[in-house]
């Protein structure tokens, strides 16, 4: 399994530095989150044509770049150091995956394509209003009409969910419970029955909406009933990328921090000569690195097919989410009350670091799935 | 002269009340009835307006002022803190000018020390004063100022003497706010409110008479403020709480609470809502997760800990004991009370965090807690200079050797 | 309730203190340590007698003194401080609440004026090999015989159990389960079928012992069957004491701190001049000065009868417990090499700190007994 | 001269093992054998027992040794440190008397840093030697000495001015151990052990030739000393890996593993026994309870990090890539693993963690990790000062100003 990051996968987050100092600024995140659609359309096409992002983990054959785990989690981390006002979590990776895990191959043929060179952007309607991760959650239900299906339910904390052109959306069949007769469907962004509502957030910088589906005409992704098994992978996925976002964002407070301790003076010395200070910084990068190795096991483990995945997704959510809210207050504490204010950047990562401690689940949640993922397998971690 | 028993002091206070109150007077003749009374503030001295009562029979008065409802002279804001000030400090002219309009409300002030560069080191503030033809010049900026935008006079800290070591080259001032070189700013906080203001001070004009106690003893001046500032937090617990309407002055009284309760009423968040804590894992079902609960649990124990500890030092200032080291850990005790209340409420609120506004449980309130408690650890003294008082004053540890002895203008500062 | 202590309270605590300091310096504490029976017998009757110590809250009426528990957690409290090698906990505190919460006017008669006046030194058996602190965990057996009963099972972790010359034992009838069919039984420790074992403990100045029943005759304490709620009473009352104790304990390893760092000088200065020194100082003294306001409370309570005493007495412990091992920590941390020593006497209270904080329950149990508890009272905590 | 090729260095240390390793020579002769080919430290200089053999190519060595299951010269205990020490600073005349000993494992060493009153401090020792007709004569007390009790040398750091700085006035000395002026006692630890010794030096004599290096430059030898430390902790946990049963040599070799090995038997309960912790919790049913399968996972996810943070540091070392801070935090880490470890363990074994000795879980090793684990965050650099150098060199925070510069005699210091 990889351990350490190989030449061109620096060049490649060397470039996506670059990128983001250039192109997605605080500013430039800030003018974005005041928008309706939290994202910039010509960004967002630069990002594929430039960078080949979207498309990024779609095999070639689809049209993609066929990149690895290892590549999505280098990319992940630097648009969470740069707080990126994107749709990739949702386009690339939840509904780009969901689409591998699940549709036909013409299903893939006809949207992978779209999807990676970001002329078409998806999202994963999979969570409802009881705000549950887990598939036994799953009210929505989808019900055979003629050649397709009708859904009736209500979706919530859809990322992008407002915005996306192509709707994936996990659903049941009538009287099914549990991980049985889920499946997952295809829905067009004007079908019929559909009402799409964006919710106000508290990390401005990633759009969430609540969708309605009433008789909603939907396409059946692949054979009916393997949703559970889908999604699972979705998730597992989802969860690495997540983890390495949030170490990216954890970096960033970090170094803001540190940047600011150096600087700022009072009773006539740095404050970063302070141990009290000091040893606070120490624990904060402690925590970082820690939660950063997770994160990079995850995302190598993923490309090395470990059959521990699941636990090892966990644990890097769980790590990554209890390491980015301990230095997104570390960052507002040693900063005092300027790290308070509005003007001042803390709050944009702040925010990301508390939405991102229960999206998809919260750190607890996660360390039982990890030990129970572990026992079932009987493996030693 | 009157004979300061309690029940003579009681005698008269109600005799008093009982002949002027009359809740349809107009707030301001009614508070300039209690300022020639002396029971608007009866621990001042008699010329002051004031009756000279020792502190200790005050409780006495305002049980009478509770008893029928009566209203009492302005205390919200910064008012007392100013009026404190410059009964300790000011000339007698400044008294005679300044203390009615004050106890009031006519006149509002606000509090003019932190500075951008001086936030835990309030005695490194650097906002100039100088004194050009008879007259003072102000310099500089501050923040984290409440009621600013609506002030008459602003208590100012300026720096006077650049070469004197730091606490003694301040002084003290009465400054004009609504002059042309006093731009005030509202400053928004990551929760969304604009609870403060930054004051931009630009050839502010102070004329000599607004010069407080001497030059270079600005320090002494404002640490007399600042005393008065833990009594100004339960002042203000109180402001609100008036019994039933009884006539026209509860409008006026509603409106300036209204008013001066603005900028905090977020504070209850901030605090982290422990109150809300087991109704909401009630309702949501969380309640029955044992994982959620152990959370649950410890923050209840924190917080009643932390309720019991003030109690403590309550009972035993009340008895004339000398302080315990319990009366010196609330301020640090709230922090964690408040970090454990907002991870209770995410771990309750689940998906839900993720939501502000109208879509946030409790319309917002949960979001608000969310994003307001990291202000607890820092306001009014962050969590590491609690530590150090706690350290250094209570538990007698040597204090860190100083790196901002000799003249000011030698000592490393924020470049501003 | 009482929020601070009367004036003859804190002369009591004083002439505690006093005697403590005299009489049980560390030196006579580890002396004791290395014996078998753990306790001084001409301690223990300067105890009685010139501090009335072991008949404390016995009432009057049976030859004790009948102080309250607030008067009962100030004497804790003040042997925790010094770690007083005495079998108060096991006789004073356990065997004196069972006989008065379970034995008849005839029984408490006998027994209670000799416990007050420490001729007798009882000690109550409840917990067994499985080592739960819950009712429902006992398994010995008390069946009739004749005009007694005779008793078969296995208690562990009996408090001076080796020593005691009563020994009170929680016991059920045959086939009973839960809460149903518990009794408490008096046996003499000479008893037929009676083996007690000396357990190796790791706080060696609280020895206790392993009791083993073979068909032992037994005398019923009072009622038959009313065993789970004395128990619970009994439960409750020593929660409250060993908080007391435990804040003691929390204290003198917080005061041994502050003094060290005071005097230790590395680097050319006090180390109690470092920021990091300082703030772990600090909070130490403000997790200790929380936990006793609990122990304080809850001994209170108990003296104002107060309902949610349960409550109140797990509250106490939790956080008492989590107190004494951060300062138990803290202490050992902050003497750095020498505090690990034998020689140093912080080892001693770290013990007693580590073995009080699962003696009766683990700091997490107490916290979910808590909230239980509460929500089943309905009442706002 | 041979060529420096993996191929040609495998080649050549096969062709002599295969004719020399004899697992039934006496050790002794045996390892004589080896200083005398150069093979038992190849990296060192050939005019020093060694083979001028670049360290890049050492492993090619060691796996030629470990393939043959042939016995390596003696790197137990702080012989390797003795050795390197005196390689870098000693003398010919100290190289030549000195380095065959320490290689054949027949002479014993020690440490003599640490003292009572310099811990993290170790600079500050106060341990002295003063120069009387022609020989040093010593007196101090030193602490946490490992094997001091059957050591015949101590590598001794005492001060030699009292007027120069502090790092400036000490100086290195050979000490013989086996002298009257030398009384090693030994210092039980609160687990019971008694691992270290504190060495009591009164009047003990010094020849001039022990001297090390030169007086006053003690401070740069004792850096080069614990710059080998490391790598001795490494060497460690190889010492008792041997293959199968080859001959009577391995006798020797398991006497000699288990005298080195003795004081350290406790330093895996020290650290925590994150192994025991899944099967304990099944053993016990532990398992079962959601609030501690939290506490478990916690350790379980903080003990995985750490590894893979040591993980990634050995990958960019190997790589050749600069040192990222991740190989700084692997003690910290430790410090949080242990600690979590600990408690763990007490969850689980619930009232069983009162016991200790043979009535404790898994005979005694449960209580033993419960009162060895306070020393994983004070043994070789407390958490205290591995988060200063974390703050300093890693994050480049600015470092705290110093108070013990200046003549040494003026510093203040613990009284003795």
């Amino acid at each position: 399994m990889q351990v350490t990051f190989t030449d061109e996968q620096l060049q490649f987050r060397d470039t996506l530095q670059r990128f983001m100092q250039h192109r997605s600024p605080s500013r430039e995140v800030r003018r974005l989150m005041d928008t309706d659609q939290g994202f910039d359309a010509e960004l967002w096409q630069a990002l594929a044509e430039e960078l080949a992002l979207p498309g990024l983990i779609v095999p070639e054959a689809y049209g993609g770049y066929g990149f690895g785990t290892v590549e999505l989690g280098i990319a992940m981390e630097e648009m969470g150091r740069a707080l990126l006002c994107a749709p990739f979590l949702s386009s690339a990776v939840l509904a780009s995956q969901a689409l591998l895990q699940a549709g036909s191959e013409a299903q893939k043929e006809r949207w992978l394509p779209q999807l990676a060179d970001g002329t078409l952007r998806g999202c994963v309607a999979f969570t409802e209003p009881d705000g549950g991760w887990t598939c036994d959650g799953i009210a929505t239900t989808a019900a055979p009409a003629g050649s397709g299906y009708r859904l009736n339910g209500v979706k919530r904390f859809v990322i992008d969910g407002a915005t996306a052109q192509l709707v994936i959306v996990a659903a049941r069949a009538p009287g099914s419970s549990g991980l049985d007769g889920l499946s997952l469907f295809a829905v067009a962004p004007d079908a019929s029955g559909l009402e799409r509502r964006p919710l106000q957030t508290l990390d401005a910088t990633r759009k969430q909406a609540q969708l309605h589906f009433t008789d909603t005409p939907a396409e059946l992704l692949g054979q009916a009933g393997d949703g559970a098994a889908q999604l699972g992978r979705v998730l597992d996925l989802a969860l690495i990328a997540l983890a390495n976002e949030m170490v990216g964002g954890a970096q960033r407070l970090h170094d803001m921090t540190i940047d600011y301790v150096k600087l700022r003076v009072q009773f006539g010395r740095a404050i970063g000569s302070f141990q009290a200070v000091k040893h606070r910084c120490a624990d904060m990068l402690l925590e970082v690195e820690l939660a950063k190795s997770a994160a990079y096991h995850a995302a190598a483990a993923a490309d090395a097919a470990d059959p521990n995945l699941p636990a090892l997704a966990s644990l890097a959510k769980s790590a990554a989410a209890d390491a980015y809210m301990g230095a997104a207050r570390t960052c507002i504490q040693l900063h005092g009350g300027i790290g308070f204010t509005w003007d001042h950047d803390a709050h944009l990562w702040f925010k990301r670091a508390k939405s991102s401690e229960v999206l998809f689940g919260d750190p607890g949640a996660h360390r039982e799935r990890m030990l129970s993922c572990w026992l079932e397998q009987g493996a030693t971690p | 002269m009157t004979e300061f028993t309690e029940a003579a002091v009681r005698a008269e206070v109600r005799a008093w009340l009982e002949t002027n109150w009359n809740p349809d007077t107009g707030l301001i003749e009614w508070r300039n009835k209690l300022v020639d009374s002396g029971w608007g503030m009866p621990v001042w001295p008699s010329r002051w307006h004031g009756r000279d009562l020792p502190a200790a029979l005050n409780p006495v008065v305002q049980e009478e002022f509770a008893r029928l409802g009566a209203v009492g002279v302005a205390t919200a804001g910064i008012r007392l803190l100013a009026g404190a000030t410059l009964l300790e400090h000011g000339t007698d002219a400044q008294k005679a000018r300044y203390l009615r309009g004050i106890l009031t409300g006519e006149d509002t002030w606000c509090q003019l020390f932190s500075e951008p560069g001086s936030g835990s080191d309030l005695a490194g503030a650097t906002t100039r004063a100088v004194l050009e033809n008879g007259q003072w010049i102000a310099n500089g900026q501050k923040v984290w100022t409440t009621s600013a935008h609506h002030a008459q006079y602003g208590l100012l800290l300026a720096r006077t003497d650049w070469d004197a070591p730091k606490h003694q080259g301040l002084t003290f001032f009465i400054l004009d706010m609504t002059q042309p070189g006093v731009d005030v700013q509202p400053l928004r906080q990551m929760n969304g409110h604009a609870s403060f203001n930054q004051v931009f001070i630009t050839d502010a004009k102070i004329p000599p008479e607004n010069l407080v106690s001497t030059v270079g003893n600005g320090w002494q001046v404002a640490m007399t403020t600042l005393a008065h500032e833990r009594r100004q937090a339960d002042g203000l617990r109180d402001a609100g709480r008036r019994g039933q309407h009884q006539g026209r002055i509860d409008e006026e009284v509603a409106r300036e609470v209204a008013t001066s309760m603005e900028p905090y009423k977020w504070y209850p968040q901030r605090a982290g809502r422990v109150d809300l804590v087991l109704p909401r894992a009630q309702e949501t079902g969380r309640i029955d997760d044992p994982v959620v609960r152990q959370e649950i649990a410890r923050l209840l124990i924190l917080a009643k800990c932390a309720e019991w500890t003030a109690l403590r030092a309550r009972a035993a200032q009340r008895q004339g004991r000398p302080q315990g080291p319990e009366g010196s850990l609330g301020k640090l005790a709230a922090s964690h009370v408040a970090r454990a209340a907002s991870h209770a409420h995410t771990l309750i609120s689940g998906a839900d965090a993720m939501l502000s506004g109208s879509d946030s449980p409790m319309n917002g309130l949960i979001a608000e807690i969310l994003v307001s408690v990291p202000a607890t650890s820092i306001a009014g003294g962050t969590d590491e200079i609690q530590r150090n008082i706690i350290a250094e004053r209570v538990l007698g540890l040597p204090k860190e050797p100083r790196f901002d002895t000799g003249p000011f203008r030698e000592i490393p500062r924020n470049a501003s």
